[in-house]
């Protein structure tokens, strides 16, 4: 029973430093299947580096990361994908120079290159970007990149997704359509969610991981994290 | 062909040759009326070759005009279409198509560089074009290329090379070291030198192969053995004078051995150059004596005024600039070799090319006259390669001064092909 | 020849091409740390410091060691003057993107080597030494300008240290290749430092050539080697660092003459090749460089 | 990249028969050149596949052309192959070394990889000549008659050498059009846009480089055999860096990244070549200034600059 109810995620002392400075310190974490949780917390208290951990793009010193109770901590970015962990870059990095439909399409034909087309179209129309297909991504606005970023995300078909504050730049009427579209994926798809934006975190987390200099203040449900004492004055006394 | 457009200038250098024979020859001749006989020149205008090429043009350009002047090639103006092949045997197959395909050329001559031979004589084979070389390369007479292709301007290395075995061994030492750039023209030195100086029973006891992308040879030196009685060098390219400089540095006024080179070490270059004083007394193979010897052929003296070269080699507008003299005469040479195949074979036209190599090679002896300015020659028709004398120089006073002459005779070896029994 | 003295001589010869090596790739690394060119035509202003030199003591009468200096002089400020022109009117105007400046500069080398042929043509020239001084060691000789040359390397690398790290237009330029953008923000001319940058750069490849020229003689194609070499140095040595350049230039042009030492030349030259290749394949960001 | 199929095959198509017929209507001079065109433009479409597609910038294709070059020229010189498996053994050749040279040199990157390939293949070069007794060095050697036929047809006339080379050409030519409209080219291109993105897409950057190298090689290799084979020598000079810088002059000046830009490239050098050594001896010049103005005023090459102003659907 325990083997089946691994959490999809857990870190064990995960620890980053660049040179002298401490970017994660330490991080114990546990992401269970199918909730939506978001990481806050001040600027430069490690969230980027943390999940930057977690979808490879950089090694830790020292501590381990489980995905579903394996040891994935020194496996390379690209074969946490395969194993379904999908990160969305909190700058947007998409492919500026190709279609909109060539840069949702190299999501999917890293699945498998099976019905490319219909799965390409279906991912752009689930973020509402259908019938701008064979526009160039560079020349989308901010608002529809950060859209599409997403759609490359979700066409992984990932069991995790990883969003570095996804509603910035984002019109508030954006925002609305987005928290929808969030929800929608869960439980199929856990999402973690870095994001600034306090309304969503509460609107859409089951939970809530506050870090501070690389090391997890707070962790609770928004009810009791919007309560905690600490997170309260690193917050508000910030 | 519909590119004629593109050559005006090259055609225009051309003015010159055709426009005094016209004057010269129009009355009661009828060579102004005929078709000129073209020829097309493969010429190293860039590259490493350039030097030479500079040369070469130079020297084909006072035939041509001494041959039009006294009235082309069997009654007909002679023109020559000179095109660069860059010293790159790509290029060189290219240049062989255009000046044969392109241009109308009756026949091409002139490469140098036997890299630039090996990859234009498959082309001149296949367009069943005479491709007359000067390049001093063992290549033709060896059987590596095909019926097209002659050398009829320039001894082989092979057959210079054993001449002077004989004289360096009873001169010199008979313990040699040898350094020699590391490609085919230095293999083959390093091939029959070694051979012939056994034969004469002396041993090459080292042999230093220089990549022919040095620049600098002062490491390479300390690899000459103490006991070495002469060092042979020989270098081509543009680094010959660092080499001999270096040399001198090294030695310097210490113990050195006997010099022998071959003035491919010097060619272009001012044996009285600052730096060069070591070389005081040491011996050259010269093709062709760039300094004038007293005991000089009648028509020597022609031949440089025609050139433009001095009595020291040097071109007579600047002392400075020193000729590519020992190797720069066989471009006259073919060109004189050309017309008098051509009369012997009643020439017309490039439906007569098979008849003309046939003419060339039933060529056999080729007496001294203004025609060989650097000496009587035997043409071997079976192997396509003409034999002529070797001279050797010593510097005295930092100028090279003839000592000794061979003879045709100690230079010619055994057939290794026969291209006549090859089908055209 | 014994052992101690073959050594000896390959380590001087190594010195020797260590100085004009670095004094080219110093140059080099200059224009590819701060403007991020690849200037393929490099060797060629190499190529025309030599050729200039010839023409300048050719020109200037008097004593050798004067119009050597003349030379020194002249050919570097002639050489940046048209390479501050090339900036203007090329790289400039490109914007200074790194495939466009790459063609562009094969574009500038195939003109200047034309250049250097039409107006010089295709003969080795020699050009005096300044002084004529032969060092008789008891196993062999050596010329005594060759080691001048290393000691003259040393002298403007030192000058060209100093500049960067105590002047204000060095402190511009280092400025300049840590973040164009925020160098922008801060009211420094970029253009200015880029084509400054470009013109030094060149000079000192001229000033190589200058110096390298008694031993060597000027040839219009002359510019290959140093180019392939100074390229070498500056990745080995990392990028934009003079003292790895320095250093860099030190271990390959030692070890070319020390691997010659026990191979036939021809292999030598491929194993000295692949080793420094094989440098680059495990240490990608260099010797020295911190990251790539 | 579906959507126009019809006319991005139509043009290619069309170009291939205008090619195919240009041998009755060409001079035999020009038709000669037209084969020559056509075979160097597979080496440079190998060298878009790296360079155009994949962003791999090399300067160490020289290699390759030779390693295709002397794996088909060597077993007709030594053990006297015919044309058919020379060819094959030419086109292993060079994949299999552009296999071990980005095995080792695709551990860097920018240009650190362009200094990498170059030295690999002076390296290459310099081996060619220190085995001379083999390989005949700087001089190289003429392929023998025997082995320029193939099923019968004797590749140094000029009929069969034109097909031959058109073949070959043809097949380049749709291989690497159907390769850039499969997911595979997608992916190729991406590495040149964004590879930290590719990777997070769950691409491995090494294994599809390497896999784009080696299909250039493939090109390269099938390149040099070509240019034996057909036209019947194999020398050292093309292990050069000049025969690096060729593919990449070719590549830019038709526009990179586009599947006809490499055989405008080399039709147009070769126009250029030409009309150069008959305007004036200086005609490095005139290619010298021909590159500057092209990337000043075309940065993209032709068919770059054609597609993003008139024809976005171009391949």
């Amino acid at each position: 029973m325990a083997a089946v109810m691994a959490p999809l995620i857990e870190t064990r002392g995960l620890t980053l430093h660049y040179g002298g400075l401490k970017a994660v310190d330490g991080v114990d974490f546990t992401l269970e299947a199918g909730e939506i949780h978001a990481l806050i917390g001040p600027n430069g208290a490690g969230k980027t580096s943390f999940v930057s951990l977690l979808s490879g793009r950089r090694l830790p010193q020292s501590g381990r990361i489980l995905l579903a109770g394996e040891d994935i901590t020194r496996l390379p970015a690209q074969l946490r994908v395969r194993k379904g962990i999908a990160y969305t870059f909190q700058i947007t990095s998409i492919f500026p120079r190709l279609s909109v439909f060539d840069n949702v399409a190299l999501a999917v034909q890293a699945q498998g290159t099976r019905d490319l087309e219909n799965r390409t179209r279906a991912a752009l129309a689930r973020v509402g970007l259908d019938g701008l297909e064979e526009q160039e991504a560079g020349t989308l606005s901010y608002g529809h990149q950060r859209l599409l970023e997403l759609a490359m995300g979700l066409a992984l078909k990932p069991r995790l997704l990883i969003l570095d504050e996804p509603t910035q730049g984002l019109a508030a009427s954006e925002i609305e359509g987005f928290k929808a579209l969030v929800r929608s994926l869960v439980p199929e798809t856990t999402v973690l969610l870095i994001e600034h934006n306090m309304e969503v975190v509460m609107d859409l987390a089951s939970r809530i991981t506050v870090l501070t200099f690389g090391r997890v203040l707070a962790s609770g449900t928004p009810a009791a994290i919007r309560a905690n004492p600490a997170v309260q004055e690193a917050y508000l006394g910030a | 062909m519909s590119n004629g457009l593109l050559h005006p200038t090259r055609r225009g250098l051309l003015l010159a040759g055709g426009a005094g024979l016209l004057t010269a020859a129009l009355p009661g001749h009828v060579a102004a009326q005929a078709a000129p006989i073209r020829i097309g020149f493969q010429l190293h205008r860039t590259g490493i070759g350039a030097a030479y090429g500079r040369w070469y043009e130079r020297t084909t350009q006072a035939a041509l005009k001494a041959i039009n002047d006294a009235g082309g090639i069997a009654g007909r103006p002679v023109e020559i279409l000179f095109e660069d092949d860059a010293t790159d045997p790509k290029r060189g197959s290219e240049v062989v198509d255009k000046l044969t395909q392109a241009d109308g050329c009756d026949l091409v001559m002139g490469t140098l560089f036997s890299h630039v031979v090996m990859g234009s004589a498959p082309r001149a084979g296949e367009l069943k074009v005479p491709y007359l070389v000067c390049s001093e390369g063992y290549h033709v007479a060896s059987g590596a290329l095909n019926r097209w292709t002659l050398q009829p301007g320039i001894t082989d290395v092979r057959a210079q090379i054993s001449t002077m075995a004989p004289w360096v061994a009873a001169n010199l030492g008979k313990k040699v070291t040898m350094v020699f750039p590391d490609y085919a023209f230095g293999h083959d030195h390093r091939d029959f030198f070694t051979k012939a100086v056994a034969e004469q029973g002396g041993e090459v006891i080292a042999q230093i192969a220089v990549p022919p992308t040095e620049t600098s040879f002062t490491r390479y030196f300390p690899q000459i053995p103490a006991e070495t009685e002469v060092l042979y060098h020989v270098m081509v390219g543009p680094a010959v004078l660092t080499f001999v400089k270096e040399l001198g540095e090294f030695y310097g006024t210490g113990a050195k051995p006997a010099l022998f080179g071959f003035v491919d070490s010097l060619e272009a270059v001012d044996t009285a150059t600052p730096g060069l004083e070591f070389l005081e007394g040491s011996h050259f193979w010269e093709a062709h004596p760039r300094v004038k010897p007293a005991d000089a052929g009648e028509h020597e003296a022609a031949y440089r005024a025609a050139v433009g070269v001095d009595d020291n080699g040097a071109s007579v507008s600047d002392a400075k600039d020193i000729s590519t003299y020992s190797h720069m005469f066989s471009t006259w040479e073919t060109l004189y070799f050309i017309k008098q195949a051509m009369e012997a074979s009643g020439y017309a036209g490039p439906a007569d090319r098979q008849k003309l190599v046939e003419a060339m090679e039933a060529i056999s002896d080729l007496p001294y006259g203004i025609e060989r300015p650097q000496g009587a020659k035997r043409f071997n028709g079976k192997t396509h390669q003409v034999f002529g004398t070797q001279s050797i120089s010593q510097v005295q006073g930092g100028k090279l001064v003839k000592v000794h002459t061979t003879t045709i005779e100690e230079g010619l070896y055994e057939d290794a092909v026969d291209y006549t029994t090859m089908s055209f | 020849m014994a052992f101690g003295p073959f050594l000896l001589l390959a380590l001087m010869e190594g010195l020797v091409t260590a100085a004009v090596l670095a004094l080219a790739a110093a140059g080099l690394s200059l224009v590819f740390g701060v403007m991020r060119v690849v200037n393929v035509a490099h060797g060629e202003f190499y190529m025309l410091g030599a050729v200039l030199a010839w023409a300048v003591t050719g020109m200037i009468p008097g004593p050798a060691a004067l119009t050597f200096l003349a030379a020194l002089i002249i050919a570097p400020v002639l050489v940046a003057a048209l390479a501050a022109v090339a900036d203007g009117l090329i790289l400039k105007r490109l914007n200074y993107d790194p495939e466009a400046t790459i063609v562009a500069t094969i574009g500038l080398l195939y003109i200047l080597q034309q250049a250097a042929l039409s107006l010089y043509g295709p003969n080795a020239n020699p050009v005096p030494a300044p002084f004529e001084w032969r060092i008789q060691l008891p196993w062999f000789g050596y010329s005594g300008y060759k080691l001048f040359v290393v000691l003259a390397a040393l002298a403007v690398l030192l000058a060209l240290w100093t500049f960067l790290s105590r002047t204000r237009a060095g402190l511009i330029m280092r400025a300049t290749q840590v973040d164009r953008m925020t160098a922008q923000a801060f009211g420094i001319n970029v253009d200015r430092v880029y084509m400054g940058t470009f013109a030094l750069g060149a000079g000192l490849a001229a000033l190589a050539g200058v110096l390298v020229v008694p031993i060597q003689q000027a040839q219009y194609l002359m510019g290959h080697d140093p180019l392939l070499l100074s390229f070498i140095v500056v990745i080995i040595g990392g990028l934009g660092s003079l003292r790895g350049t320095l250093v860099a230039a030190v271990v390959i042009g030692l070890s070319d003459g020390v691997i010659s030492m026990f191979f036939s030349p021809t292999l030598a030259k491929i194993l000295a090749t692949l080793l420094v290749a094989m440098v680059l394949v495990l240490r990608p960001q260099g010797l020295f460089g911190a990251r790539a | 990249m579906r959507r126009n199929g019809l006319r991005v095959w139509a043009l290619h198509l069309a170009l291939l028969a205008v090619l195919a017929s240009a041998q009755f209507w060409l001079s035999p001079y020009l038709a000669t050149n037209l084969a020559r065109i056509m075979v160097l433009a597979v080496f440079a479409m190998g060298y878009n596949l790296a360079f155009g597609y994949t962003g791999l910038l090399s300067l160490g294709h020289a290699l390759l052309l030779a390693a295709g070059m002397y794996a088909a020229g060597l077993p007709a010189l030594l053990w006297g192959w015919s044309a058919g498996p020379a060819f094959i053994a030419g086109l292993a050749g060079g994949g299999l070394v552009a296999a071990v040279l980005g095995l080792l040199a695709l551990r860097t990157a920018g240009v650190s990889f362009m200094i990498v390939t170059l030295m690999f293949a002076q390296a290459g070069f310099l081996t060619l000549l220190y085995f001379a007794p083999v390989t005949r060095g700087n001089d190289g050697f003429a392929v023998a008659a025997a082995s320029r036929s193939f099923l019968g047809f004797d590749l140094s006339t000029d009929t069969p050498r034109f097909l031959a080379a058109f073949a070959i050409f043809a097949t380049g030519l749709l291989v690497s059009l159907a390769l850039m409209r499969s997911p595979f080219g997608r992916t190729m291109i991406a590495m040149r846009e964004n590879e930290e993105r590719s990777r997070m897409l769950g691409y491995n950057p090494f294994t599809v480089k390497l896999a784009a190298l080696t299909l250039s090689g493939l090109y390269a290799g099938a390149a040099g055999a070509a240019y034996a084979l057909l036209f019947g020598y194999v020398g050292a000079s093309f292990a050069t860096i000049q025969y690096s810088i060729l593919p990449m002059l070719y590549v830019l000046m038709g526009g990179a990244g586009t599947t006809l830009g490499p055989f405008l490239g080399a039709l147009l050098m070769f126009a250029l070549v030409e009309a150069a050594t008959g305007l004036t001896t200086a005609h490095q010049f005139i290619i010298g200034a021909a590159l500057v103005a092209l990337v000043l005023f075309a940065p993209k090459g032709i068919l770059g600059t054609v597609r993003e102003r008139w024809a976005k659907w171009l391949p």
